[in-house]
């Protein structure tokens, strides 16, 4: 039987060992050949030697999350098979260097691969094929032999090498042509020896063009990482100061904008801490730019002082909130969503903001760039969260499209607005709680803004009635934003309106929940999803209808205490009779989520926890 | 705009004051607001940036734009600000609390940058507006009338501390000598960099050890008796570390004899001329004046296509 | 028409001028006299100059709480005068310079004092009094007159003025006699001039030993403010290390402590920042002492981190958060409660802690104590929630009872311990999951600990099971807190249960509360009320139980969304009909509570908004 | 316990090391175990600090006791510690960027308290751990090749910004000369009051510029060229005014000739021994040892009874 375009492949092996650029050709070059890629990396708070590994799902239709089973495994050492052989799908093949790793290893008590009898062992000889590439007095470069793994991983596949041949020349095009020359021969080499050893004997195969056409300009598809598309959208904002201080998994966000700093005009500062980031952009925004900063949990614990004077001050800010594990340092390159009450209530006294949560790329894009729209029209912060499998993992994505994205920049007070009002303050008690902004250069604008409570002219004032005035004002500025950002905005429901199951999420597990879907409907059971895309303002009425009118009502996420269910029983009074998390560092599989929603269905249990390696637990 | 000469009513707000009676907060705003009249910097293009304490307040009492921030943070904004509009005359004052105990760390990596603001200290040994505690820059084993028992640790020199840590222009004033404070405010706000005044403020009400009647017989002012604190060839580094040890030198002496006026001033590069060379469009204007409507992101797609 | 012993006596004038010192004066000689005192200050974020006021309320009956009405009013300035006219009860009286203050201000357009014709005017001929104390050579000091009209104040009331100069003895012993020999004098001319020209006009008088017998060792009474009993606590507890950064309203506790430093063997240390002060406090926790801080919003925002570090190593901290109105430096002297959902969520990831809500002084030392044996026991972090109110507001209070009250330092690895078992794990799994913890200084006992996921032993792990066993470890603890501190506990219940209207709280608006329901009591209206003291663990089910069997809901909070509302529908699913909120930075007085559930009765509103001056919103 | 003497094998651990091969951060555990196997310090009485980084590992390397905490904090953590328990060894160590970005406040601020810890700053230029972005003390100009561009800010020298905070004991030392990095260790515990050193580490993952071999033909030694950091006379405000100008300018050394050793030791009463004049029983045991069952608060009540 064959297996035609749908392979799971994963690279395992020491960090700084060559997993990630190996991964990145493999799943570039099936870009490159029209395929669904789905890429998601596991590494640990090390530099060189801990096990990572990189998985890249490659399939015919649209898939947006991983799955469990590997069906092709490049192991760069061999605790990547003893780590992962329980994971390789039956008939799997694993590609190693038989010259170097011995598999017998019983006696050692390893367990693994050498239980398994239903995959195949594929160790090529990998240092004789990497000396045979060198002339007699050249240095063998060994890390060689990861190119020739991927090459082979082709050769098995039986996939167009012309495309792999492609996607290296356009990988190392910035560096000497040889580079390029010598790693499309090891590939070569690697692709020849499989074709030629083992020809047929794999029953996974990979074909190019087929699910898209790449070369229609309309079918354009992009290998993308949310990150990436967060950047994107705040750059298409007109995004000019960006502050940061580095910590997994925002930093990319960063290193993506200083790469583009000069063709796009953007500033991006690496600043002393992540109060010097936040300060900084209220400073910049202030002053009329479009600015921003991203951080993860321990750097957002030292912005909220920041947070709150952006809402006190009607400050336009917008922070990308990054979650992984914690608390304190917890697990810096792993995945966790336990930030959105963090987020929602965080710095003290009762400040006005706005919370977007993207589900996938295309949104990240999107709310990348609305969040600024957002921040100035309301004059308050803007936090986008998001997390490290979003951020990090590597989706095919269409072209993202930037028609009607129009920069809405708000109500600024410019020297003629006000001459022609006579007079200006700059905290205006107005209807929609909304007043006019001058950027300072403005003539005739100048105003003293302060973290203090003020008067509309902008000085301290502790009198009991303009802080009525003031509170009312700022809280009603989120009335304005509900009918700017509706409901049908913050929600987006997916599946049958009549479903079996409810299932309620938010964030990352959208790619996972939604293969999870069509996995069910195979299986007979329908499912309904609905996705929440803002925890502030949160769209109460939607998300109680779709409650109400659910027969099941599941709600997953990634964390302990399944914290968007009780912002959902504070907000709608519902109790989500059912929980899935997980909260292992890890994101949830297509297939975990499955097998969670047939246990919920099974015996109704209050919470099923899932964690690698199949763990269930079921309360 | 009417390019009329201004006048001191322009530099003026209607803010009620509630500083103490002969709070030395008040010389310094006079003395800033001096310099800006002198240098007919227009209001609507200077920013004074604040922290929290009662030095915090300075920006309501002064005609330009200000923003009074939170404790111990108006360093880095005042960074972003003029980032966002390099046009702008950027200055930043905070109290010694402020800017030395819990700002300490942007105190000293804003040192790194050169960038173009003008940061004032106001040195007035105590945490004023909350009532009195020892700051960083109080003496060891001195005692005001707050304070339960002497302080046991050893003060912060700031203008010694700036030299360290890299500020190109570095003074010390005194708050109660306004026309003196004010032409050093015209300096620091002229220089191309980072520019530090510590100002020896008088805080009546807590401090009543360093007192006006404490002060006036020991202050001289530096360039008064002939010092010289210009770098002449900024690229000598001998020339650069040798004027750098000479104001440490200046900056640590006490007793009898207690300086004020300028340590030290070398010109390099600024921050926002390296900016400039990175970012195309900052040389021709300011970000805050970059048409931002109708970006393309095309080319930031193309280059993620396979 | 007689009133005795109920006079609510206010001083006001510009902050440095003397009122602090006048009232504390007033009130001391107050509670000398075995009366029952309530004493609350407004002032301004401002060294000298602006207006603050004092208000002393001392009554016959345990009072908790201010009115608004003010019996006698202190005008040390004009501006005091007509800032305070409106509230004065008819048949009131000021007193006041009559030789520099001239009343006659209706030609300056000044509205207040001039048109009330219901009170009384005691213009005080104070500099002649004071120029009459002193010898022709002498030069008056004319912050005497302060005394002189305190010692007027009892005058007019008829106190026994022994009392007053037993009181002002008492208050300058510290300093030369003469000091204390010339106030007794003032006061006594003071008291003398009221007798002398006003015999008999005012109407409230005050008696001594009235209400409690000063004498009797069970019937001790002090007067006191939250934080000191909230320091008392702490030390009594063997509190050995409190560090902090000053921070109004929390700074006063620092004061205390410093001041019986050196007699109760605590170092107070005043560190460079908040995080310093959270981070320096862990360091001593972890290394065997008794160790807390104390701060308000802007500085809890920076300690964050430092409070989930601690609750993933669990060290057990205290953390003090006083709370103030925010967002940002908001109104830095003034009185809100609207940190419990930050102090609930405050910190990324989900790390426990214990969130306990003292309501009055009695709680406040209590509190103070029992937290340090509940961090200690369950080694996580505790947060006590109090507020400027609470903390700054003077009290009569009986002595604390210092019965039953032990100290347990929880489960400690000596090192017979550690040999007894052989060998050590930091984090040992158990069923309570809670591991012995050993000091540094122990033999055998050396673990490093860490702020990343960590094994039993203690080194970083970011294997997923481990993880998991992590995490559920300590949240296990969370239920074993639950059993050392019951529900019932953290609940209190006062009133019948068959009530008219159930009233729910939180903290400092407890006095408020309970002097309004027998107010009401008094009009036939018959409350209950329930006062939570704990966040977290929150008393889920007793909440729910009260509340089922209420005919009618309120809910006050001295916050703008009303934020326990919020927790309660949470964790009971339980919607709270009515709330009655103030967030203009004043406390309730009780009589505004009255008029609020008044207006709850009658017109049934979801919400009624109180602010100061009778201001008063329905929604 | 047994008394018999520690050997090596008291102060290792078993915890799997994952730095780099070649790291710098080897020799650094390396020497703090000779220097305590040396001085015969206990394990059980010593606590080691760490911030977070590579750097921040190393505690779990070490077998006293440790604590790896958060990024730029390990100083105010250690200065509880020490508090709590005077008669602890503790040796905080930290990251570049953990101690001079983010922790430069405490950095500061913990100078002017003498307390009687060691502290270590592993300079190696780079935020090592998150990928090699340039840290606080990375060189303007230069450019590593994790890096995009080069630095265009001025670097902090670790060793002069301790001379000029306070710190009583101040040393720079290279990662790879583990016997005298060793014996700086020693000294500064041994040091009374706030000890720091500098060390220069090898990063050779990120900082292919300064590598070994960069260092090696550059280094000398400063005490073997003589040099006399120790203050004869602490009273004496001259000499310790001279012997920290000194110090500065020998920190400031570049180019061909880079000093390690001693740049200044000064004996001053330490904050340990303020508090002991201050609480009496600290005077007579560490906070830690003091009985808290049964404490009374009568005398408190007393006091606020009228
Ligand atoms: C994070 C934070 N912590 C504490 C405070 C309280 N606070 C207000 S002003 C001040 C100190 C002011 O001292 P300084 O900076 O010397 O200014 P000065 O009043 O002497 O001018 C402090 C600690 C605050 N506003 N924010
Ligand atoms: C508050 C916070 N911000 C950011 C990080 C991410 N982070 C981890 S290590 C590190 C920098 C480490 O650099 P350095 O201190 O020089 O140590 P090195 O790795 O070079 O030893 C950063 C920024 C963090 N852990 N916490
Ligand atoms: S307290 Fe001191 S610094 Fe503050 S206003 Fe008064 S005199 Fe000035
Ligand atoms: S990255 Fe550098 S500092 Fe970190 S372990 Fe590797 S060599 Fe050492
Ligand atoms: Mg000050
Ligand atoms: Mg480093």
């Amino acid at each position: 039987m064959v297996i035609l375009n749908r392979v799971c492949w994963m690279a395992g092996g020491p960090q700084g060992g060559g997993v990630n650029v190996s991964a990145d050709l493999f799943a570039k070059a099936c870009v490159a050949g029209g395929l669904n890629v789905f890429g998601n990396i596991e590494y640990n708070s090390n530099i060189k030697g801990e096990h990572s590994f990189y998985r890249v799902r490659a399939w015919d239709s649209n898939i947006r999350s991983h799955v469990n089973l590997v069906n092709l495994l490049v192991a760069l050492d061999s605790e990547t098979i003893h780590t992962h052989a329980y994971e390789m799908a039956p008939g799997g093949g694993i590609i190693y260097d038989g010259e170097e790793i011995n598999l017998d290893m019983s006696d050692k008590g390893v367990a693994g691969v050498t239980q398994r009898t239903d995959i195949r062992l594929f160790p090529l000889p990998l240092t004789t094929i990497v000396k045979s590439l060198y002339g007699p007095n050249e240095k063998p470069n060994m890390i060689m032999k990861n190119t020739v793994m991927v090459g082979a991983s082709f050769g098995f596949l039986e996939y167009d090498f012309s495309l792999v041949e492609r996607t290296i020349r356009q990988m190392f095009k910035n560096k000497k042509p040889t580079v390029a020359d010598f790693n499309v021969k090891a590939a070569r080499a690697g692709y020849d020896h499989a074709k030629e050893n083992y020809e047929g004997i794999f029953e996974c195969k990979l074909q190019s063009d087929h699910y898209y056409d790449r070369k229609s300009p309309d079918e354009r598809h992009m290998l993308i990482r949310g990150n990436e598309a967060l950047a994107m959208g705040a750059v298409k904002a007109g995004l000019k100061y960006y502050a940061y201080y580095p910590i997994t998994p925002a930093t990319p966000i960063a290193h993506y904008l200083e790469e583009h700093s000069s063709e796009c005009n953007v500033h991006v500062e690496q600043t002393e801490d992540e109060i010097a980031s936040v300060c900084s952009v209220i400073g910049a925004a202030h002053t009329g730019v479009r600015a921003m900063t991203s951080t993860s949990g321990p750097g957002f614990c030292l912005m909220l002082e920041g947070l709150g004077f952006s809402s006190l001050t009607e400050t336009p800010i917008v922070i990308g909130l990054i979650q992984r594990p914690g608390p304190s340092t917890g697990m810096p390159t792993r995945q966790d969503q336990s930030d959105i009450r963090f987020a929602l209530h965080a710095g003290h006294g009762e400040s006005p903001r706005v919370i977007m949560i993207p589900g996938d790329v295309d949104e990240c894009f999107q709310i990348g760039f609305e969040s600024f729209n957002i921040a100035e029209k309301f004059q308050m912060p803007v936090i986008i969260l998001s997390d490290k499998h979003l951020g990090e993992s590597y989706i095919t994505s269409k072209w993202f499209s930037e028609e009607n994205m129009a920069v809405d920049r708000g109500l600024i007070a410019t020297e003629e607005y006000i001459k022609k009002k006579g007079s200006y303050n700059r905290y205006e008690i107005t209807e929609s709680g909304i007043s006019p902004r001058a950027i300072p250069g403005t003539p005739l604008g100048m105003f003293r803004t302060t973290g203090d409570e003020h008067t509309e002219y902008g000085s301290i004032s502790e009198d009991a009635m303009e802080r009525i005035k003031m509170m009312d004002k700022r809280f009603r500025k989120m009335h304005e934003v509900e009918k700017y950002y509706p409901e049908e905005k913050r929600i987006k429901v997916y599946g049958d309106l009549r479903a079996d199951v409810s299932i309620i999420g938010w964030g990352s597990t959208k790619g996972a929940i939604l293969d999870a879907m069509e996995m069910l409907k195979n299986d007979g059971v329908h499912a309904n999803y609905l996705q929440i895309l803002s925890a502030s303002p949160f769209p109460s009425r939607s998300v109680k209808k779709f409650l109400d009118s659910a027969k099941k009502r599941i709600i997953i996420e990634n964390n302990y205490s399944a914290l968007m269910s009780g912002i959902i029983r504070e907000m709608t009074g519902v109790l989500i009779e059912h929980k899935i998390v997980k909260y292992d560092g890890r994101p949830f599989s297509c297939d975990s989520i499955v097998n969670g929603i047939k246990k919920v269905i099974k015996d109704s249990p209050r919470e099923v926890i899932l964690g690698e390696q199949g763990y269930e637990r079921a309360l | 705009m009417s390019e009329k000469p201004l006048t001191p009513a322009d530099y003026r707000t209607n803010v009620h004051n509630n500083w103490c009676p002969g709070c030395g907060d008040f010389g310094i705003v006079a003395a800033i607001q001096k310099s800006l009249l002198e240098m007919q910097v227009r209001p609507e293009n200077a920013l004074l940036v604040s922290g929290i304490g009662c030095s915090g307040k300075t920006p309501h009492y002064i005609g330009t734009y200000g923003m009074h921030t939170i404790h111990g943070r108006s360093l880095p904004i005042a960074t972003g600000a003029k980032i966002a509009n390099h046009e702008l005359t950027v200055i930043d004052v905070s109290g010694d609390g402020d800017g030395l105990a819990i700002g300490a760390g942007h105190f000293v990596n804003f040192g790194r940058k050169n960038s173009d603001i003008l940061y004032m200290i106001y040195n007035n040994g105590v945490y004023a507006l909350t009532k009195g505690q020892a700051s960083p820059t109080m003496d060891k084993g001195m005692k005001t009338k707050s304070m339960e028992e002497p302080s046991i640790k050893e003060p912060i020199n700031p203008a010694s501390m700036a030299i360290q840590c890299g500020y190109t222009f570095v003074a010390r004033a005194y708050s109660y000598d306004i026309n003196h404070l004010s032409s050093l405010i015209k300096q620091g706000v002229q220089h191309r960099g980072s520019a530090f005044i510590e100002i020896m403020q008088a805080c009546p009400t807590y401090n009543d050890v360093k007192t006006k009647e404490y002060f006036t017989p020991i202050l001289y002012d530096l360039q008064k008796e002939g010092y010289d604190a210009v770098v002449k060839n900024p690229s000598d580094a001998n020339e650069v570390r040798e004027k750098k040890l000479a104001a440490i030198t200046k900056s640590w002496e006490t007793g009898a004899k207690y300086p004020i006026g300028v340590f030290l001033k070398v010109d390099f590069q600024t921050y926002e001329d390296y900016l400039k060379e990175k970012m195309p469009m900052m040389k021709e204007k300011p970000l805050v004046k970059h048409d931002i409507s109708g970006i393309k992101i095309t080319h930031l797609m193309e280059e993620l296509t396979f």
